[in-house]
């Protein structure tokens, strides 16, 4: 038996087991178009998780990681996606704050940011995107200067996941006055339990909220929580970005593929997937998803240990768009019945949920657009559009 | 423009009551309902209600031209008026079986009928289960625009003899069961009723003929909908990507944005072309009636829905949010292309009429 | 009866009738992707044709014409392509030359040119194309400037229709030595057959011949043969485009309706309409087609007497879009078959043409990309981007 | 990357002999042939005819894999050599039935064996009408790649008792007669061959499972095929839309131009994924192999058709002449799409696969 599998088996064994007792209504809790569900009993899922060792286990073991190979993340991933464990509330903080600060933090920030992720006792959420600049993510407005030893902060972030419930940000801020795009930023990390920091939350389409406006009115935050040196922000910012979107795309496969057999279960339930014009879309849509896998394993084949590349931007061209048109397929699956919601007032089903939530999935982290700007420059080379 | 005049002014009043009257929006935990103002309104200074009941009965005596201008309209501002439920395909029912007696309160807007159609998610005839025996009607029916409110039913039903007839029921008996749906689309209320031995009168042996003609009527008015609302969606959308900014000049001189909105012209002026068509071909009684109307919603449902989808998309973030417009006009794409059977369905008719063979 | 119909009898009684005899074969003759069938044949027919009065019908009555209406020149094309008579030789001297010089050109121009054109005794073709170009029209290279009193031209044009029949060819050319773009270009009227002027047939991708390359090398022409003033060029040529996409239209998608037509036979015939998706696409096809003729309709109705308008694009790229698909549905109609020709060498059938010669449809004559920015800019007002 | 250091090592070499010896391209009046220089090179210099053969039988002993990067190459150049027919198809056929005796002709390139299959324009089994009475086989195979050079038929077909089962055929007998077929794709020879009591000789008795395993290598060979020439379509047209300026800039500046060229690099990266991935089933012996194989073609011939389909619209008018090389990868892609039973068609067979139910 491989590491991998032994391996396999302890994660299997382990959510098997943990997802019983006070955990047992907590599978299938959360995630995209439902993040709202039931944050607390998903914290504490989570804490769980960090009291056996199972956060962070990509980082490196001084951090408190497992240094857990590609391999084994995948594992961990799938495993968990099968199970259908509940959606990480920290995987802000694991994923993207933690990787950015163990690449570019000081040693003093190590010590005192990374214990708090892995025991999950301090949540992280992140301030890019400005009102008024969408995908133009260098339109930053927010500014910081230095007062008495601490940056002042004040400006708007939006389209921010967890605000309400996380104690920290990292804010791309404007630190150089007069600076345009992309320099004169810093990326600061801001407390967001203080006066100067305001919560609201967007109610989307779907009648439910899973991203927030924050306005820094004077927000404070210690001179010393600067990641990288002033103006150096846009660098690290990329290389947060970077992060986002690495072993845990094959997680995110399992779960589409829960989310296809359910369809293709609401198809037979229906009849849907006797009718010939249907039963093509699924199929297609089957095929979409192992092109996704496929496309995946080459990826973790070929950069196991670099940086992501343009794969990335393959990556989330191909499932955005592949998860919009299963949100389209679903809803045409239950046909006439998809008008009328589960409940009063607009207590949507899964599948509608499925279908206006995937309307998201090809604007945010990075629009279908800008993912097509990315590879035709960087893969492709062609030559700049005249701007 | 192949309206008239008359069709012009129409539609112009139409569109000055409803722009000065603007629908108050649906907050996510309100129920579906109607904007009293705007159907008192409509009703009162246009008579928007009885264009299409002869005026022996207290209408305009027009025709599915005149409806078709208010549909449109209609579509364009989501308003929640029962209108299509009522004015259109429940008084169109009423006039195929020749039952004229609900028509002057149907056509001053005062009340409300509903069509009672749809079984087991299909409006396909051959579905129908619910049937009459001596006089008492019993079966379930889905998705009826406008029942909530309805004062009348006008219900396709099987006869003893299996034979499909149309009805007519009063809500004002506990053998009628209404309940309001929660529905996705929030501007279009539906409702499940339930007839349990529901006393019923005739007015239609002739079942298949009404019907027939009712997915036609069905399928031409909301084909005006859906044009109404591509043409709003596609004024949005322009207007969104002249003035936002990205990258330091606004997103509409972006050629992919720029084609794309081309694109969708297309389909929103192709949408008009057939969804007149269809209208003239109701007004004028054309044979070929169930081609034009299959054709006009079979492409103006894929129209709006691509329109209203790309609607979102070109506004970003803030056209997924509850907050602007654009999801309504999504949402109500796909409930009219749902209502009535899907542009894949009115295809499938279409098949045996155009492929011959 | 109206006098609609009186027409439409009197040219359908005129076109049985003169398919008979020596013209009995030549139905069905000619056409995009067959423009080298039997051209003696259809050049006799146009001419039986011209006798009978039925050439230039909607030119003013003093040129030659029959001042026919809109309805009435609709009749005439819908019923010319209904007898599947062969496709004209002269349709660029009738529908773009001819009124170009009814506008422009002088009573001279008029008294000497029109006639020819009636009579089908001059044919005409069109240099606007250069290679190098393509799309970009006003990309010219082409020089011209007096030498004693006459137009001594030199450059290529490509992508030319029937410049090896023709007598006559329409040219933009720069006479403004140094001029850029739209500026400093001329309308020239130059006889095709002289020693400065070579054409050479360009071979397609269906083995075929359509398009030449014409290679003007100090061809001359008379002073007078100039449309317009000196410098006027990019203005007359743009308005002779505008002559391009008229009352045609109806006729063209008549021809469209028997390819349709056609397909639907051998879809009958394979059994390929018992397909559900291949069923689907034949449907689809089909409204597609009603949805140009509706829109024509419409656009016949609003703009009875004007220049056409951006409608020509809508018109344009749908059209293309839609019969390339109609290409790619016949050919998958046709199955495995549709690999084999009908002979050797190279003799493909109709399927295999349609399906080839319809990838042009999407490139000439302005392609969708330059249809889409049209659109984008004249009828939507959105800001011309960065050039 | 998934290949093996050999792999690549096979890939450069092959990639450099198609290099030195471009294929010369059609005249429209020309017959399709061989491009016998290229044939003898990757034969004698490469061994690629032997690479799935056993070493026992004069070949390398190699895998699918090693077939794959050959098959993958030459659809890049189109070079045409009868590689797919004879030494991936027939031999793979003759390899399922244990026919070892043809092998080493094959393997060293010297002699062509062909799989004579589709009947009624299917390569679907359950068609097969040929059948075989007393040792001579009747019947008419269609679209028989490498027919009109081969030395050999392998053949399914029916048995007495309307079983399938596997033939071999000389070609050296009046009875059987081979048409050279004038094809749209004139990169790829067919043939109509026509057995008319024909004395053929059994090598398999089981023909449901060989053609089933022949499925799967004709649809994983043929991607490779399709990934190859989508490849060099993408190269082709990214440097054409770099150099070829209009309106004063390289076309490939514009944003829908880049856009579409990122589209197509999407579809070529994800061609490769599946195509890969069905190469790797078929060589390790895969249980789902069916499924590896339906998919790759599935993905492989629309993303193929797709990327061809744009070369010739983004070369423009050059694009559409029969001087530049875009027509021709859009007729392989078009006859790689057909060959072997089309995209739907293994959609279809997906269905009950995946669908369960």
């Amino acid at each position: 038996m491989s590491r991998g599998e032994a391996f396999r088996r302890e994660v299997r064994a382990w959510l098997e087991d943990g997802l019983t007792g006070e955990f047992a209504g907590a599978r299938g809790l959360g995630g995209p178009g439902r993040e709202h569900e039931a944050f607390d009993v998903r914290l504490a899922w989570e804490r769980h998780m960090a009291a056996a060792g199972l956060t962070c286990l990509g980082w490196p073991e001084r951090y408190g990681g497992r240094d857990a190979s590609i391999e084994e993340q995948v594992v961990f991933h799938e495993e968990y996606a099968l199970a259908r464990a509940p959606a990480r509330v920290n995987h802000i903080g694991e994923n993207l704050l933690g990787p950015t600060i163990i690449a570019f933090g000081t040693d003093e920030q190590r010590r005192r940011l990374l214990p708090p992720i892995v025991a999950v006792e301090e949540l992280w959420c992140q301030g890019y995107s400005e009102p008024g600049a969408g995908s133009d993510l260098a339109n930053v407005q927010t500014r910081a200067a230095l007062d008495g030893g601490r940056w002042r902060i004040s400006g708007q972030k939006v389209w921010t996941s967890l605000a309400t419930e996380a104690d920290w940000c990292f804010v791309i801020c404007r630190t150089e006055p007069g600076s345009t795009r992309h320099r004169g930023l810093s990326y600061l990390l801001v407390p967001m339990r203080q006066n100067g920091v305001e919560v609201r939350p967007i109610v989307q389409m779907t009648g439910t909220s899973e991203f927030n406006e924050v306005f820094f009115d004077g927000a404070l935050t210690d001179g010393a929580n600067i990641v990288g040196a002033p103006g150096d922000g846009w660098r690290i910012a990329m290389a947060t970005l970077g992060f986002e979107r690495g072993v845990a795309t094959l997680g995110q496969q399992v779960g589409f593929r829960g989310e296809l057999e359910g369809v293709i279960e609401l198809a037979r339930e229906t009849g849907a997937v006797a009718d010939p014009l249907l039963r093509d879309r699924l199929v297609r849509s089957w095929i979409g998803l192992e092109v996704m896998r496929l496309n995946a394993v080459r990826t973790m084949a070929g950069v196991a240990a670099g940086a992501p590349g343009p794969e990335s931007s393959i990556s989330k061209l191909v499932w955005g768009t592949w998860h919009r048109e299963l949100g389209e397929l679903a809803i045409d699956v239950l046909g006439a019945a998809g008008m009328v919601a589960d409940g009063r007032p607009y207590d949507l089903s899964d599948v509608q949920r499925l279908y206006l939530f995937s309307r998201a999935d090809t604007i945010y982290a990075g629009s279908n657009e800008i993912q097509r700007d990315i590879i035709a420059e960087r893969v492709l080379g062609l030559p700049r559009e005249a701007r | 423009m192949i309206t008239t005049v008359e069709q012009e002014e129409l539609r112009r009043t139409v569109r000055a009551v409803l722009g000065r009257n603007p629908p108050a929006r649906p907050a996510p935990d309100a129920d579906p309902g109607y904007d009293e103002t705007a159907w008192r309104l409509l009703a009162e200074q246009v008579g928007a209600f009885g264009l299409a009941v002869p005026e022996a009965y207290g209408g305009a005596g027009g025709t599915a031209m005149e409806t078709h201008v208010v549909c449109e309209e209609l579509g364009r501002t989501l308003t929640p008026v029962p209108y299509l439920g009522s004015a259109v395909l429940a008084t169109e029912a009423l006039l195929a079986c020749g039952a004229v007696e609900p028509l002057p309160g149907l056509a001053d807007g005062s009340r409300v009928a509903a069509l009672a159609w749809a079984e087991s998610g299909t409006w396909d005839p051959a579905a129908i289960r619910a049937h009459v025996e001596d006089g008492r009607l019993t079966g379930v029916k889905d998705h009826v625009l406008d029942g909530a409110r309805a004062d009348l039913f006008v219900v396709p039903a099987r006869t003893r003899d299996g034979d499909l007839a149309v009805y007519v029921a009063e809500p004002s008996t506990p053998a009628v069961r209404v309940e309001p749906l929660a529905t996705l689309d929030l501007t279009r209320p539906q409702a499940r009723v339930t007839f349990d031995a529901a006393p019923v009168r005739l007015i239609g042996a002739d079942g298949h003929r009404v019907l027939e003609r009712l997915i036609a009527v069905a399928a031409t008015a909301i084909s005006a909908e859906q044009l109404g609302g591509g043409e709003r969606c596609l004024e949005m959308t322009r207007d969104h990507v002249k003035t936002r900014e990205q990258f330091g000049r606004p997103i509409g001189s972006f050629q992919v944005i720029r084609h794309r909105l081309a694109d969708l012209y297309v389909l929103v002026e192709s949408a008009r072309s057939v969804s007149y068509d269809a209208a003239r071909a109701l007004a004028s009684g054309a044979p070929d009636l169930a081609v034009r109307a299959a054709t006009a919603q079979a492409y103006c449902a894929e129209a709006f829905s691509a329109v209203a989808a790309e609607t979102v998309q070109l506004h970003g973030g803030i056209g997924f949010t509850w907050e602007h417009e654009a999801h309504l006009y999504f949402k109500r794409a796909h409930s009219a292309a749902k209502l009535f059977g899907d542009a894949a369905w009115h295809r499938a008719r279409l098949g045996p009429l155009v492929l011959g063979g």
